[in-house]
């Protein structure tokens, strides 16, 4: 069947069902604007497909059987063999499960769905292009738009993306055995997440990394627990190395060479080479300057508080508009968009958007950290509590790490938190419901919280920053 | 004209009241806040709304809608025991 | 060594040290009060040394070892075996290093420790009588003091506590052997995460109840889910019988007898009898009459919203003092006696104590629910969000359950959280701080919540309430 070049009109049109996109569209059908969601791939974009979801299953099956395989200090004897295969099909199902229900959730809300590449004609027209069986094009003629078509991998030169040898992290997810041997260029949050993985899994992991440290944007004592942990697990590290080619090994593996900025030239032996070393914004295709919208010098569509871009009734959500390039920094842009054009007050008002990362132990950060705080002009109260005194820590085997609260000190109110443990990326949330309220220190330690919990540690933390934690000595 | 909460100058007000003002035309950092520390409820956005910050309730740079009415907040005559807890 | 009787002065007398009494007494010590904390057993209580803690030390490590023998579908193969001596030597471990803890925290905040039996001489003067080796006694006089002497199982007639086959809790969670076959009198919390625990490691659990469900104060489909997964787990449920007796089986076990309230009797043969089927207040041997203090008819002391007993300069807190019989209640209490007696403005006013209870799946309450707000005088707004369509949940492996949310209609005040799935214990949390904060629905929902996490779905079940659920069909 070939669609023909009929032109239909539509209130919204909202292109890319990423989480930014399809959450976007459910709100505007919600708010009763006839509403047109244009997906050319999989509904749920990165983040259900090959981002957070399909991540956080192999992070949980894989810590699953290693914590499993050691735990004799418990009492626990086992030894657990992974069928990597089955774990991928056992997240495919996930990932098929949730990507379904984006679609019907779409669906049940009165969003049109059309599958194809959108692209601009002019400021308010696109064009659809459908690939496949049923090729051809359709018209739709819109009075908003939003624009949510997402990221992708950055390659590096030398680097393309290849299943059998150098992977992106899309691969690294949907790999049916697991390297012996697994190089990684790049210690941001998705490369160490997955180093973190696959060390569990039984892979050799080298992961080289251009600055001086993991995790860039994090806090020295943050990244420390992070390292630390990971290097137990068997992970290799080195850092001011960038990834400069590979070739093939004498033994039917590869040669992962990298270089310092002294060109001095290092050389691994690895399996699979997974480069994670950033993400760039997909607008190619989309043909924005029709719609007189430009990018920037990063390639990102540029936005106010309101989502919208330089063309009042276009907006631009999610990762195509830069950071944070988080899938709930997406949704909540999506949410502001399409209020926004329903005529409802939202706006990307938000004092704090948390952020996790789900390497071992956990990583979850919202607001100021100390430093920031003193940079904005606060003087601030800093209070911590360590796992390792609580209880609660301590009955679930994993007492790494800590919470630590930023305060304003003259008022009280909670700026930021910043959590490495267990469960850190549940335990944020509460800390970000703190900042959006103008909760005080007092009010956090105030409010019970059950024991045993690590969410205590909360609690703890505050009662530390105003010198009067029961389980710490106060500083 | 209005005293900032802290010394950075940021507003502490939870996401309701931020919404509000700007339903209201209201800058949120011109109103004053009664709770501890000067945070700011629903309640002082509605009164400074209501003519308290008559100087600045029109130069909230909000280019959105005209403030419609506010809607009715009084009780309305049904009991709710939260409104003991205070505004 | 006799230790003659001396007699010493104290401003805060704290008899106790559970988490009621240690922690009142480290707050009265850090109100600059001279403080002195007596505990005849053990520093910690109940709940460090048979209670809260080991149990949830058990807890996890069943909980793992079960999971991974059921991870197949994952793709992980193992069969754990469980040295269960072991087990209880890894808890065994955490609870010294807790209570070990608790005296050194005691100790560094400049808290007296006395070990031995209280007992109230007159309203000023108390008699403490040291056992063991160095018997004796010694007389304090206090200017205040906390009465912080907790709570013990209840026996029922018929069924005297003894290890080898009538078990409290306390022995429950000190066995060096799982039972073939272990029956519970009591489906409380106490009961069904004991029942939990050991069908996870391959125990045959009964759970006799006297009533006609499990979890008596919880709201029905929250006890469904729980009953339905301790089902699938193999323990069998025997509603409306009462525990009559226990005699001696054929087959070197034992057969535990129940009837009805109709008098239909049953037989159920097992190898253990775990009775939990509640706690009551203990008093005996203080002398609470010298002080010029009554118990109720339960035998608890009554306590004003300050802590203050009847005689006004003496003080009770946690179980002794009556529901909740909660650790974190107990604490709270304390700290608010402590403060108190320090001449600050703290009461027990907060306006939700919140409860978790660590079964398969957890649960996590606080505040009101639908059918209480109502009581109140609420018009109550209610929204949902089930775990089966959380990302996070999902890739957990753990989709049953759902957070339930309470609030007011007319002003979007939260009221009260109900949640049963993975984490409820931490989860709720983020709620008891919604409901101190007095956050609406709406704050709630626009404070952005990370993806993928679990906290999503309070969120989640906040914008449901508002009919604005992005994940769910709103009702
Ligand atoms: C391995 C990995 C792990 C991650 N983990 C997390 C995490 O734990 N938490 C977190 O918050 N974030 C995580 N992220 C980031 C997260 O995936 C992104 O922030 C999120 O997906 C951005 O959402 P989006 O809607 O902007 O775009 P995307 O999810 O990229 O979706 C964009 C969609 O638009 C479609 N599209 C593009 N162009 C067109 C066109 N012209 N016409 C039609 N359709 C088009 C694409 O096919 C795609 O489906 C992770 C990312 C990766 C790679
Ligand atoms: C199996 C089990 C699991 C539990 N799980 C949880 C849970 O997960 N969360 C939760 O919140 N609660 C839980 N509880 C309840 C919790 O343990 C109690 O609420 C808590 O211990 C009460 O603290 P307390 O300080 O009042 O008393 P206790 O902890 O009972 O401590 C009282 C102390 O006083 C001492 N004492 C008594 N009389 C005297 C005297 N005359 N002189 C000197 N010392 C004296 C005792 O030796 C004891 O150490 C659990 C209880 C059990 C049994």
């Amino acid at each position: 069947m070939v669609v023909g070049d009929v032109t239909t009109g539509t209130e919204v049109l909202v292109i890319g069902a990423g989480p930014g996109g399809y959450v976007a569209a459910i709100r505007a059908a919600q708010e009763g604007l006839d509403t047109t969601l244009v997906e050319k791939d999989a509904y749920g974009g990165v983040c259900l497909n090959r981002g957070c979801i399909p991540s956080k299953a192999l992070i949980t099956g894989s810590g699953l059987a290693h914590e499993a395989g050691n735990a004799e200090s418990m009492g626990i004897h086992a030894d657990p063999a992974v069928d990597m295969g089955k774990m991928v099909e056992w997240k495919d199902g996930v990932v098929d499960r949730l990507t379904g229900g984006v679609e019907k959730l779409c669906k049940a809300n009165g969003v049109n769905l059309i599958e194809g590449e959108a692209s601009f004609v002019d400021e308010h027209t696109a064009r659809v292009a459908h690939g496949g069986e049923g090729q051809g094009s359709e018209s739709i003629e819109f009075e908003h738009a939003i624009v949510a078509t997402g990221s992708r991998p950055i390659q590096i030169p030398g680097f393309e993306f290849a299943a059998d040898h150098v992977w992106s992290s899309a691969e690294a997810l949907d790999a049916d055995t697991v390297p012996d041997r697994l190089g990684i260029v790049g210690g941001g949050y998705i490369g160490m997440e997955l180093a973190t993985t696959y060390a569990k899994l039984g892979a050799d992991v080298t992961v080289v990394e251009m600055l001086d440290d993991i995790l860039d944007p994090y806090e020295d004592d943050v990244k420390r627990i992070v390292r630390k942990r990971a290097e137990e697990l068997g992970v290799e590290f080195h850092f001011g190395e960038g990834a400069s080619e590979w070739s093939e090994g004498a033994d039917g593996g590869y040669l992962l060479h990298t270089e310092t900025e002294e060109g001095e030239e290092s050389t691994y032996g690895v399996d699979k080479i997974l480069v994670a070393v950033g993400r760039q914004p997909v607008t190619d295709g989309l043909d924005l300057g029709n719609a007189g919208i430009e990018t920037d010098d990063r390639g990102f569509v540029e936005t106010d508080d309101r989502t919208r871009t330089a063309v009042d009734h276009i907006h631009a959500v999610g990762d195509v508009a830069g950071d944070p390039m988080l899938a709930h920094a997406a949704s909540t842009e999506g949410i502001v968009a399409a209020e926004v054009i329903a005529g409802e007050p939202a706006a990307m008002d938000q004092q704090a958007i948390p952020a996790a990362v789900f390497t071992d132990p956990e990583i979850g950060t919202v607001g100021l950290t100390e430093e920031a705080a003193e940079a904005e002009g606060f003087e601030p109260a800093v209070g911590e509590m360590p796992f390792n005194a609580s209880g609660r820590a301590m009955t679930t085997g994993h007492t790494e790490g800590f919470v630590r609260i930023v305060a304003d000190d003259e008022t009280g109110f909670v700026l930021g938190a910043q959590i490495v443990g267990p469960e850190a990326s549940e335990l944020i949330a509460e800390v970000a419901l703190a900042i959006e309220m103008g909760a005080t220190l007092e009010d956090v330690a105030a409010t019970v919280h059950t024991h045993p919990t690590l969410a205590e540690a909360v609690m703890e933390a505050a009662e530390n920053a105003r010198g009067q934690a029961i389980h710490t000595l106060n500083r | 004209d209005s005293e900032p909460a802290t010394s950075s100058g940021r507003t502490f007000a939870p996401p309701s009241a931020r919404r509000l003002a700007r339903e209201l035309g209201v800058d949120i950092a011109a109103v004053d806040g009664s709770g501890p520390g000067g945070r700011i409820s629903e309640a002082d956005v509605r009164a400074h709304a209501e003519g308290g910050g008559g100087d600045d309730a029109g130069d909230s740079g909000s280019d959105e809608a005209p403030a419609p009415t506010p809607t009715d907040v009084g009780s309305g005559g049904r009991k709710s025991a939260v409104k003991k807890r205070g505004e």
